[in-house]
């Protein structure tokens, strides 16, 4: 294999698998709200010929949305993704930070419904340890 | 002044949370059976531990992610998905087989069944978790554990002919009474009770905990490097003590009496009463420990909030997984499963899980974009991929193994 | 569109398959947005045999441990980036335009 | 990839029938375990004696060792014999094992000293006739795996 000539982008590359997949998504608070497990783009029309001036961009991250399609294919039903615009990512390094608070994304509901229904319930559910 | 209470209490408590019901049992169990001609997979074990340990540590305290956050980015959904059934599968099986050594050491103190103590044992663990502070809980099950020692203390009251003891250490011929393929299994169990995949789990997500960061470096590297082989020494007074009493009168360990009875011979009422209270804080603190660790598990794969710095209430479901998996556990043991034979297909489990645990720690301990400058070198690498191979040929051969030894027998 | 629905598609260009789509590569240089500016797509990495390798590792600089970086990197050999511009249909596969350029695909 | 599959099967099925099957030596593992448990209990009767261990701590041990010859017995009745050397040996064996039975309860009797049991000294003793007939049946015996 000859040598192939290295493409330069301006701005922070990112390959999908290797730096936005499975990785931690923290809220802006550092809190861990879950994890990537697709990404929306828009403009890309299947089979019609592509536009070479306008590349797609990415416009959501789609967070614990089905580990069993990524497993075995498939995908779950639209209503299902849990999104998180591109808009409020503030960083991408070892983790995916954001810039909003956990609780204004739907993907945090069964946190919310456990902690609503089971954990605030037992006693010292809401105190710090000691 | 500060710094070195701070490593000092590091060292003791990693010295006193080394040891578990695993290493308690199998480290019996060999050293009745085949005298201390296993010694050198305790050394192997306890070397490997720490290499990986110390990676996991270096990983949490520079980059803020723990390692089963590392698993799910590095593996991705299907080995990770994997490697978490297996990991929480054998971490419950620990979890079940520590609270079950809680109770069965509170019976030998007290009398009463073990049964009546699973449930309170297991209430005790969860009331911690929930409750105490994780500096707190670490430091005291640390501390008390410590009382183990005794079985070094014993060994030497004992006398030992301590030539013999080296000889079989140095020799590794195995008994007249047992075959090779029993000798490489236990090598197996051994080697999977010292490299357990909780301890690099609790230890990562523990750097998480308690917030380290590089500055913190130095004093985890010294609490591995210098609690862990002395806990391997631990393990190895367990292995001669029993190597001294029990191997010479063909008794072959299958219960936690068994375990401790050198310490009474040895030492008398009062070792009893210490190495008892030694096997319940220990057990009871790797207990904590292992219930956790099915927590971070499952909360770090799917990106959870999670960690005891937390209010229960902000890491929901994180603290929901760690009930059901105590409820699980006791619900096993109520069955009246023996927890020593739980210890012992756990501890071989562990060996089968352990590649795909150990080979993204590794992979991602080189990378600077999660530890800047502080990369594996040159010599650590070569090891841990020596290592590397050593793990997957033990997963591979345990299988095969168990069955053709059934389980050791 | 779901990105997922586009990795491990066949790659084919004008003189046959290529290989499969093993990664997507972007980069954050479109226009500013509030916090980052728009991940636009560089172009699609596409890989001979194995589809995904170990998800790109063996595309960054990190080269040790040594036995490791050698296996991830024959695992992955021939594997090439084609730019978007390069791109001319992508449904049940992926076909790229005559005349494209094979990039590096190391990053 | 099927040829994979059909060498895993097959050495999967060889391990499982191998590792299975009843033999002689379930023989010489039954009267391993109870040679094990019997050594046990007489540990535990002379530390308890001597002062070494708790009155409860003896009892648990003694309890253990009377569940391992449970365990022994049905190691050992894994087998099923095929000839008549085998049977007779077979028949030595379990009753050893049953011998081995009486002298734990007793000595779990003594330790427990309801009103009639044996005294301590009487169980020692029991066990360690029961230990000589083991060992010498373990001689005789094929040596285990």
């Amino acid at each position: 294999m000859p040598d192939l000539p290295q493409h330069e982008s301006p701005g922070q590359v990112l390959d999908v698998e290797l730096h936005i997949l499975d990785r931690q998504v923290l809220d802006r608070d550092d809190v861990p709200i879950g994890h990537v497990d697709n990404i929306e783009v828009d403009g890309i029309e299947p089979g019609r010929e592509l536009d070479p001036a306008s590349p797609p961009v990415v416009t959501n991250l789609v967070l614990n949305s089905g580990i069993l399609p990524r497993m075995f294919g498939g995908r779950p039903p639209a209503s299902r993704l849990h999104r998180v615009p591109w808009s409020a990512v503030r960083n991408v390094g070892t983790a995916i930070e954001l810039g909003e608070p956990g609780a204004s994304f739907d993907v945090t509901w069964s946190e919310r419904w456990v902690r609503d229904h089971v954990i605030a319930r037992i006693p010292g559910g809401r105190h710090a340890p000691e | 002044m500060k710094k070195y209470f701070a490593v000092a209490l590091g060292i003791l408590t990693a010295i006193g949370g080394f040891v578990d019901i695993g290493d308690l049992v199998t480290n019996a169990v060999v050293g009745s059976r085949f005298g201390m001609s296993l010694a050198w997979v305790v050394v192997v074990g306890v070397v490997g531990i720490c290499l990986f340990a110390q990676m996991s540590g270096r990983v949490a305290a520079i980059s803020g992610r723990a390692t089963f956050e590392i698993i799910r980015e590095r593996l991705g959904p299907r080995a990770g998905a994997a490697n978490l059934g297996a990991s929480v599968l054998i971490t419950v099986m620990t979890l079940t087989a520590e609270v079950g050594g809680v109770a069965l050491a509170l019976q030998l103190a007290s009398g009463v069944q073990p049964l009546l103590w699973i449930p309170l044992a297991a209430f005790a663990v969860w009331l911690v978790i929930w409750r105490v502070k994780f500096s707190v809980m670490e430091n005291v099950a640390g501390l008390l554990g410590l009382a183990l020692v005794v079985f070094g203390v014993s060994l030497f009251l004992l006398g030992p002919d301590w030539g013999d003891l080296k000889t079989q250490a140095l020799q590794q011929t195995s008994h007249p009474r047992e075959t090779p393929l029993t000798y490489w299994y236990y090598a197996i169990a051994l080697f999977g009770a010292a490299m357990t995949p909780y301890e690099v789990f609790f230890f990562s997500s523990g750097g998480v905990e308690e917030k380290w960061t590089e500055e913190d470096l130095v004093t985890s590297r010294a609490n591995v490097l210098v609690g862990f082989p002395l806990g391997g020494l631990l393990s190895l007074c367990i292995a001669g003590c029993a190597a001294t009493v029990l191997l010479p009168r063909g008794i072959d360990v299958d219960a936690l009496s068994q375990t401790v009875f050198p310490v009474a011979m040895g030492a008398g009422q009062l070792g009893l009463a210490v190495v008892i209270l030694g096997v319940v804080a220990a057990t009871f603190g790797a207990a904590l420990e292992t219930g956790l660790s099915a927590g971070y598990a499952l909360a770090q794969f799917n990106g959870w909030s999670w960690g005891k710095f937390r209010r229960p209430a902000e890491a929901a479901r994180f603290h929901l997984t760690m009930i059901i998996c105590l409820v699980v556990a006791v619900l096993v043991l109520l069955t009246g499963v023996d927890p020593i034979l739980v210890t012992e297909y756990s501890v071989v489990f562990s060996a089968i899980a352990l590649p795909l645990t150990y080979l993204p720690i590794l992979v991602v301990a080189n990378d600077p974009q999660y530890v800047g400058e502080h990369v594996n070198g040159r010599l650590m690498n070569a090891v841990s991929t020596v290592y590397l191979a050593l793990i997957l040929v033990a997963a591979i051969a345990a299988i095969p193994l168990m069955i053709l030894t059934k389980a050791g027998a | 569109m779901l990105l997922n629905d586009i990795l491990s598609l066949p790659v084919v260009g004008p003189e046959g398959r290529l290989g499969y789509v093993a990664d997507c590569r972007f980069a954050i240089d479109g226009s500013p947005g509030p916090l980052l500016a728009d991940a636009q797509l560089v172009g699609l990495i596409v890989a001979g045999k194995h589809r995904h390798g170990f998800l790109g590792y063996e595309r960054t600089s990190v080269r040790s441990p040594a036995p490791l970086a050698w296996w991830f990197e024959r695992r992955q050999r021939g594997s090439f980036l084609v730019l978007w511009e390069d791109i001319e249909s992508i449904d049940d596969v992926v076909r790229v335009r005559p005349g494209y350029t094979r990039w590096s695909a190391t990053l | 990839m099927r040829l994979r599959v059909v060498v895993a099967t097959i050495g999967a099925i060889a391990l499982l029938v191998s590792g299975c099957s009843g033999s002689p030596r379930d023989m010489s593992m039954g009267v391993r375990e109870a040679q094990s448990a019997v050594g046990t209990a007489r540990l535990a009767l002379t530390s308890s004696e001597d002062g070494d261990t708790t009155g409860s701590f003896a009892e648990a041990m003694v309890d253990e060792a009377g569940t391992r010859l449970s365990s022994a017995s049905s190691t050992a009745s894994a087998f099923k014999p095929t000839d008549r050397r085998t049977a007779a040996q077979l028949e030595a064996v379990t009753k050893a094992l049953g011998d081995a039975d009486t002298a734990i309860r007793h000595a779990s009797e003594a330790l427990a000293g309801f009103p009639g049991a044996p005294s301590v000294r009487d169980a020692l003793d029991e066990l360690e006739t029961v230990a000589t007939d083991l060992g010498d049946l373990a001689g005789n015996l094929e040596a285990p795996r």
